[in-house]
């Protein structure tokens, strides 16, 4: 039976796990975070009363599935340090961060977690995704002391590792990456004052704030979204469109509407993209709410000694508009991960100008964000796609 | 079909007041398919009162059962006993398995729980539409298989009134004008020239204005 | 007293979310009840419900299109909001049955809306 | 003028070949002769007859028949609708003899407006027979000499039948759907026994032309009278609430916009421009091969009537007498 | 089912997580609720292997049929009864978990040495609801229905060809079924494919019949040479995008017009056009009907960058909004503009009026900021802007839903990615919305792999948990077969009575919930099991 490596533990690499493994499949997922499921941890379900289709949840579940696979083995925490490729077989010497809690094992009874006396031990809980994560960085072992309490203390025996790292050796037929991506450092645009600016966030920032909190926070009436940040921009060397930002801001803002009728929303764009066939509806539905879609990003915020922001935008026909808004939030495009060099170097894959990976080799192939921006469904979609590939060779 | 809606609660909690012991009777036919009184129906109307009976401290204890039809004898054999110990039924039935239920129960109290509207189709899930008025003597033959008399709002024979506009009837732009059904349908069976006879007046008796109706089929009785 | 609120959740969403409510207040006087589909919850199990004593039904499922069988949340939109008149005409606080919409991963949603709900119960059955 | 059915003066109007014109007299909502005397004065010598509305649109008012008797005795001559809405055919044949007797002549039979329309929308309504069906009665009365149910006419075996003599009318309503009906209809109403037509109120003479343009070709003109309804538009609103609120009726936008710059000028001139509107149509009619009469529709505007006719050059009426 | 059956596990978890008090307080209470349990199982970290074969052997000697486990926490339970039941292979439904820890985890640490009552309160309450259900269930048997071996797609555009081949690769037999006399060629990119080595192709061919269900399909093709029978385990639409099938009528009828075309054909004719001295403004028109997607926008700026290359005519492009949501599309925009192509963002709607000459189109110009007249001699609009085609009758044979967009996926999340509400049948490509060409083939891929998924196990191994007509109390009144969204009730004519099939229903219990006559219901899920649980 083939053995399959993933590279990447995210919504991509999980949908092809999912697939491959009920495929009967054996596949190990190495994962570089301490987590499972990459970006997805930190999105926010966008439905109002009724869906707005943006697949966080399926991808929840998606881990959720993936987690009770017996043939799919999921390693976070691994650095990958050489592969081979000989064609027919591929061979990864990785080093695993300990301690690693096998999620699979894991018993959901949050004894570890109590008993870690740094308490760097936290657990990831939604939907029936459910994940405890090693925080490095405050682990004892790390820090060159001993300690093994966590492994002591599981009923299960789920966790592992008295050394500080443990050198692995896998060996599969073939290699699947899905390294996913990074979003656009917001800091390396300055006039829109991110970093200096306590109320301008990204939209990741708003969409763990989503996720988290119930209520928008009460002094927030006014809320201004900025299209390409870091997209459509070749000056900043990232001449594409990252396809999903229209579609996030968007939804977030309808959440925002539903959540929060009386805050005002501003939208500020070049180009909507149409997500999907639902778009002209779903444009027309924000309108009706009265969220404003302004043709034209501004060139500059600025902010007030009241705290407030002062948007100033050029529009295409010269005119200038200034507003002011509480919040100003930046829909950050995607980017290839920051690893995908190394992964390109490793796996012997093409990049492109922008750093997005793609294969010529026969038993390693790409999908996901990795590959170009996508959405969740579509990255569910090109994850399977692929995979189809690879069932298709047996 | 027979169809039937439920009455206002507030009028049927107001007409089982005084009751001890309250039988619930539901009809498995007509008005289950139209979702009136079937056993579905009898359940909620059942926990209904109980919770209102509840909240005013009344008490009343009540039996809920369904039989098949309300309005053949043979099906009440199974709930006689019920009836019987119970003060009063109260009958999701249409108006004929009402009056047949109290008709079999002498001094039994029968209470009618739903409103009979028509003979309808279905035509969806939750729409039921009239089509027939059962004037005993069908004239579907001449008007292309609409009936005038029960989809006309004056019932008019010899063509539509002033009123028809858009195909919709004046009295309600819900309603279809029947006549311009049934000019639609006559023009595409070719047949327009039907309507122009005059449609002489027409025999009432065989319907309700000839008193109550009654059918005998004589080689049928002994 | 204690006001009983019985939670029905399909199983597909809103159960998934209830499995992470946290803090006592939001578990207490809650009992959870597996649906296939909001689509499966009747008008008379909800009365039923409330006959045996219960002070509230909250029935939670998928947001309205994204109904696992496509149309069970609608359908279960709809009923819940005839019985809101049933229980009105009967002369009872329509508040004490309640529809929710939510993913799974909305769990925050789902306690803000049992928080409500017992506030309401509150007001109206004091 | 031998061949006559009634003898009635609309009926001598048409037989002498002018162009009649008749007025709508509606009874009051209570027992007050006095409305009615009022709006005799009106409208006496200026019309050939009037037409007492039978509690138009479903709103209780006194009897056409009684009406049309004060009327008569006011100097004019009655037109009596009769609605099949509210009588079966006993009632109605009983009232047939009735209204004869007493001198009223001319009938015009009519389905009559629903009863959710009026002030008693929850009352059963009969329709035991419809318009078309009601002229047929009326005829089979005055030609065969029978009841509908075939027996004669007459008080006792030996006593001589009296028949009453009516002169029959019927309504058109060019407008209503489905519009290759309408024409249709009329030839039934024709063949049920009617001998002169009034037809709903009109603005759209173009629609009306292609409607005479069908009367013709089926060469119904010839059979029957028809006389052409109009009502002269007093405002603007009045314009714009026929044309969107009434079924079937359509009111050019060239009328509308007519009033519509009186108006902007001087306000009270508007009624005039409708009247002058109305007197156009009327010359109109008089114009198409087919209209033997107009019957003006001047709802609580008699006092309006006598000008208009005027106006029209229709007066002074022929004596038939 | 009886008590005596019924199996009560209490995972202890290495006695660390349950103390010892916890499981006696635990055991007692439960005898004390007289609950009737006759099989207590104390069992230590249940889910190694090792204990599993224990596991077995006590479960046989005991007679148990069904069981309750109490342990875990909330997320893990499920997973632990699914791998118990298929390790004893029991029915899914026969097993029920109780969670225990997460939600009291953090009360525990404060009273580790006592007993934490929450939790054990919630053990008992769990267990004995736990029997209530059981106890009022009776035990289900799986059904073994063999799958057809026979993978069935309709269209022959790009989404069906990739599906075809890729079934045809995994090596299911496939019959491929085209309306159009011969497959198109259109966005595919390995023309190779077209030849389709190993797969039946019914070109002029439409479906006329679709019975059965998942697993268990059989067709009618009407083919040139006569009907034809299929057997199918899986059906794929694959209809592709509504495009007029007479766009020149169809344009003329609504613009009074021949020198509006569909930019498809356009797009396919532009080598030819700019000889023709006649057109020297040639326009293209996007987002007419509704906003469009990046599909529309790249064929657009292929077709400019085209027809202006021999800078023989002047070419306008109309557009709400730039639709380059996709790699590398970014830079074919910027190069089009670049090369003299006139490229004009307009909001709200165009008009477009004729002239003695060619077409006029009027839009708000959101680069001067006013209404502006443009002239053309020939205009391309986007065939995706363009109504849907004539109703397709496939939704009819099929039974699958045609959502708002009168397309066949139901924009529903759940339906991932290609899924339909009935199952057994998938949808890839334009006939679902999609028309990207580069995501179509995704899609025809993902759609293949849902295919080969059903059909590899020539089995389905299914509960019978699907939902239950009682015949005595069917009246038939259709209102379930109206409701169902899975097609999977239908008329037994024989009894006169509904009736669901196992394959065909998701046990969702929308029939239940509808039925007037109370003659439905969902085994798992009865109104008794549902309230014996409060």
């Amino acid at each position: 039976m083939n053995t399959i490596l993933i590279i990447g533990s995210g919504i991509s690499g999980l949908s092809a796990a999912d697939f491959l493994g009920s495929l009967g499949n054996n596949v190990v997922i190495l994962e570089k975070e301490g987590s499972i499921g990459g970006k997805i941890l930190s999105y926010c379900c966008k439905a109002t009363d009724s869906c707005s289709r943006c697949g966080v949840c399926t991808a929840h579940e998606k881990l959720a599935d993936t987690l009770k696979k017996k043939n799919v083995r999921i390693i976070t925490g691994t650095d990958i340090k050489s592969v081979t490729n000989t064609g027919e077989k591929i061979t990864i010497k990785a080093e695993r961060k300990n301690p690693y809690i096998d999620q699979q094992k894991c018993l959901d009874c949050g004894a570890c977690a109590e008993a870690c006396p740094e308490n760097c031990i936290s657990v990831y809980r939604r939907g029936d995704a459910v994940q405890y994560i090693v925080d490095y960085s405050k682990c004892r072992l790390h820090k060159g002391q001993e300690c093994d309490v966590c492994m002591k203390t599981c009923p299960a025996d789920a966790i592992e590792g008295k050394a500080a790292v443990k050198p692995l050796t896998l060996t599969g037929s073939d290699a699947f990456i899905a390294t996913g991506h990074t979003v656009f450092d917001a800091a390396k645009k300055p006039r829109y004052g991110y970093g200096r600016m306590p109320n301008v966030i990204t939209g990741l920032e708003l969409e763990e704030m989503l996720s988290r909190e119930l209520d928008f926070p009460e002094d927030v009436s006014d809320v201004a979204f900025i299209q390409c940040v870091g997209s459509r921009d070749p000056v900043l060397g990232r001449n594409y469109c990252s396809s999903v930002c229209c579609a996030y801001a968007l939804r977030m803002a309808r959440v925002l509407k539903y959540r929060k009728p009386d805050i005002k929303v501003t939208v500020y764009y070049i180009d909507l993209q149409a997500f999907d066939k639902t778009f002209t509806r779903f444009k027309e539905e924000l309108l009706s709410l009265g969220v404003q879609l302004i043709r034209g990003v501004p060139f500059r915020v600025d902010e007030l000694e009241s705290g407030k922001l002062r948007c100033m935008v050029e529009h295409g026909n010269g005119d200038e508009t200034i507003a002011e808004h509480d919040k100003v939030v930046l829909s950050v495009g995607m980017g290839p991960d920051l690893s995908s060099g190394e992964v390109a170097e490793l796996f012997g894959l093409k990049q492109d100008e922008y750093g997005f990976l793609s294969s010529e080799k026969s038993n390693v192939y790409v999908s996901g964000t990795c590959e170009n921006p996508q959405s969740i469904t579509e990255s569910i979609a090109s994850a399977e796609a692929a995979a189809v590939k690879i069932g298709e060779k047996e | 079909m027979i169809t039937a809606v439920q009455k206002p609660f507030d009028e049927i909690y107001r007409t089982i007041q005084g009751y001890k012991k309250l039988l619930i009777l539901g009809c498995g036919t007509c008005v289950t398919v139209c979702m009136a009184g079937g056993e579905k129906e009898v359940g909620v109307l059942a926990s209904t009162i109980r919770l209102a009976n509840q909240k005013n401290g009344v008490d009343m204890e009540i039996l809920e059962d369904t039989i098949e039809r309300q309005c053949d004898k043979e099906f009440f054999d199974d709930v006689k006993d019920k009836i019987q110990e119970a003060d009063a039924v109260l009958s999701t039935a249409c108006g004929v398995g009402v009056q047949y239920c109290s008709e079999l129960f002498q001094g039994k109290r029968v209470i009618p729980a739903l409103n009979t509207k028509f003979y309808g189709t279905n035509l969806d899930v939750g729409v039921w539409s009239e089509r027939c008025a059962g004037c005993g003597d069908c004239v579907l033959e001449k008007f292309g298989g609409i009936c005038p008399i029960a989809r006309c709002s004056k019932s008019l024979l010899n063509g539509p009134c002033g009123g028809s506009q858009d195909g919709k009837c004046e009295v309600d732009p819900e309603i279809d004008c029947a006549w311009q059904l049934i000019f639609d349908r006559m023009k595409e069976l070719n047949m327009l020239d039907r309507l122009e006879e005059n449609e002489p007046i027409k025999d009432w008796s065989t319907g309700r204005d000839g008193g109550p109706g009654k059918i005998v089929r004589e080689d049928m009785t002994l | 007293m204690e006001k009983k609120i019985a939670l029905y959740c399909c199983e597909n969403s809103a159960y998934k979310a209830a499995a992470c409510l946290t803090g006592p207040e939001l578990q207490k006087g809650i009992e959870i009840i597996k649906l296939p589909c909001t689509g499966k919850m009747e008008i008379n199990l909800i009365l039923k419900t409330l006959e045996q004593g219960y002070a509230g039904v909250l029935v939670a499922g998928c947001p309205i299109d994204n109904c696992k069988y496509i149309r069970g949340s609608s359908r279960a939109e709809k009923r819940i909001e005839k019985t809101r008149e049933l229980l009105k005409a009967a002369g009872i606080p329509e508040q004490r049955v309640r529809m929710e919409f939510l993913s799974s991963v909305d769990s925050h949603k789902l306690a803000g809306a049992i928080k409500e709900m017992k506030q309401e119960l509150e007001g109206v059955m004091s | 003028m031998t061949d006559l059915k009634a003898e009635s003066n609309l009926e001598k109007v048409f037989a002498a070949g002018h162009f009649a014109v008749t007025a709508e007299l509606g009874p009051p909502k209570s027992a007050d002769i006095g409305v009615i005397t009022k709006k005799a004065d009106f409208l006496r010598g200026s019309v050939d007859a009037v037409n007492i509305t039978d509690n138009q649109t479903a709103i209780v008012r006194m009897s056409s028949i009684a009406a049309g008797k004060l009327a008569m005795e006011a100097g004019l001559e009655p037109v009596i609708q009769i609605t099949c809405r509210d009588r079966n055919r006993i009632a109605i044949q009983s009232d047939i003899l009735g209204a004869y007797a007493m001198g009223l002549k001319n009938i015009l039979a009519l389905s009559g407006d629903h009863q959710v329309f009026g002030n008693h929308s929850t009352c059963k309504n009969v329709y035991d027979m419809d318009s078309i069906q009601l002229v047929q009665a009326m005829k089979t009365m005055r030609d065969d000499k029978v009841f509908l149910c075939g027996d004669e006419i007459k008080n006792s075996k030996k006593s001589e039948i009296v028949e009453p003599k009516i002169f029959i009318g019927a309504a058109a309503n060019p407008f209503g759907d489905p519009f290759e009906f309408r024409v249709i209809r009329l030839a039934k109403k024709v063949a049920a026994g009617a001998d002169f037509i009034q037809t709903q109120c009109i603005y759209d003479m173009e629609r009306f032309e292609e409607w005479m343009e069908q009367v013709r070709e089926r060469g119904l003109h010839k059979k029957v009278k028809i006389m052409a309804g109009v009502t002269p538009l007093k405002s603007v609103g009045m314009a714009k609430y026929m044309r969107d609120s009434v079924a079937g009726l359509t009111v050019p936008d060239s009328y509308i916009q007519r009033l519509q710059k009186v108006a902007d000028v001087d306000k009270k001139a508007v009624a005039q421009e409708g009247i002058a509107i109305c007197v156009e149509q009327i010359k109109h009619f008089m114009e198409i091969e087919g209209v033997a009469g107009v019957h003006i529709m001047a709802i609580e505007w008699e006092h309006r009537v006598q000008e208009i006719v005027e106006k029209a050059g229709l007066l002074p009426r022929p004596n038939t007498a | 089912m009886n008590r005596e059956s019924i199996g009560v596990i209490i995972c202890s978890c290495s006695g660390r997580n349950l103390g010892k008090q916890e499981i006696d307080s635990i055991t007692q209470r439960l005898s004390f609720a007289e609950s009737g349990i006759r099989n207590m199982i104390i069992e230590t970290a249940l889910c190694g292997e090792d204990t599993l074969k224990s596991l077995r052997n006590e479960v046989e000697k005991k007679g148990i049929s069904s069981l309750i486990i109490a342990g875990c926490g909330a997320a893990r339970i499920s997973g632990v009864t699914e791998k118990i039941a298929d390790a004893l292979s029991f029915a899914p439904s026969s097993i029920l978990g109780v969670p225990l820890f997460y939600s009291e985890g953090a009360e525990s640490e404060k009273n580790k040495l006592g007993i934490n009552e929450a939790r054990v309160d919630k053990a008992v309450r769990g267990i004995s609801r736990g029997m209530n259900v059981l106890t009022s269930q009776e035990p289900l048997e799986i059904e073994e229905i063999p799958v057809v071996q026979r993978a069935l797609v309709i269209g022959g555009g790009a989404a069906g060809i990739y599906t075809a081949d890729a079934l045809n690769r995994f090596g299911h037999e496939t019959v491929l079924v085209e309306k159009k006399d011969s497959l198109s060629d259109y966005g595919i990119d390995e023309k190779k494919l077209k030849d389709l080595e190993g797969v039946i192709i019914h070109t002029g061919s439409s479906l006329v019949s679709l019975e059965g269900s998942k697993g268990n399909f059989s067709a009618c093709v009407k083919t040139p040479g006569g009907l034809e029978e299929y057997q199918a385990g899986a059906v794929v639409i694959a209809s592709g995008a509504p495009v007029p099938a007479d766009p020149k009528k169809y344009l003329q009828n609504r613009f009074g017009s021949s020198s509006a075309v569909p930019l498809f054909s356009l797009a396919t004719a532009y080598s030819g056009l700019p000889r023709i001295p006649s057109l020297r403004r040639i326009g293209i028109l996007l987002d007419l009907d509704r906003d469009e997607g990046r599909a529309s926008t790249q064929m657009a700026l292929h077709a400019a960058q085209e027809i202006q290359k021999p800078n023989a005519a002047e070419v306008f492009l109309f557009l709400r909004d730039a639709r380059v949501g996709s790699l590398h599309l970014e830079e074919l925009y910027d190069a089009v503009r670049d090369m003299g192509v006139t490229i004009v963002k307009y909001s709200g709607e165009a008009k477009i009026s004729s002239l003695e000459t060619g077409l006029q189109v009027t839009v708000q110009d959101d680069g001067l900021g006013v209404l502006t007249d443009y002239t053309c001699d020939l205009l391309g609009i986007s065939p995706f802007g363009c109504a849907a085609e004539e109703d397709d009758p496939l939704s009819e044979i099929t039974g699958v839903h045609l959502d708002d967009y009168g397309q066949f996926q139901d924009n529903n999340i759940q339906l991932m990615p290609v899924e339909t509400n009935i199952p057994g049948i998938f949808t890839a490509g334009g006939g679902r919305g999609e028309v990207y060409s580069p995501k179509v083939k995704q899609e025809a891929l993902a759609a293949a792999g849902e295919v080969h998924f059903l059909l590899k196990n020539k089995t389905l191994h299914l509960e019978r948990s699907e939902a239950q007509v009682d015949p005595d109390k069917c009246i038939l009144c259709l209102t379930c077969i109206r409701c169902c969204p899975h097609g999977a009730m239908h008329v037994n004519r024989e009894d006169g009575v509904a009736e669901c099939s196992t394959a065909a229903c998701q046990r969702c219990g929308i029939c239940a919930g509808e039925c007037p006559a109370k003659a439905i219901s969902l085994p798992v899920w009865t109104d008794e099991i549902v309230l014996n649980q409060l």
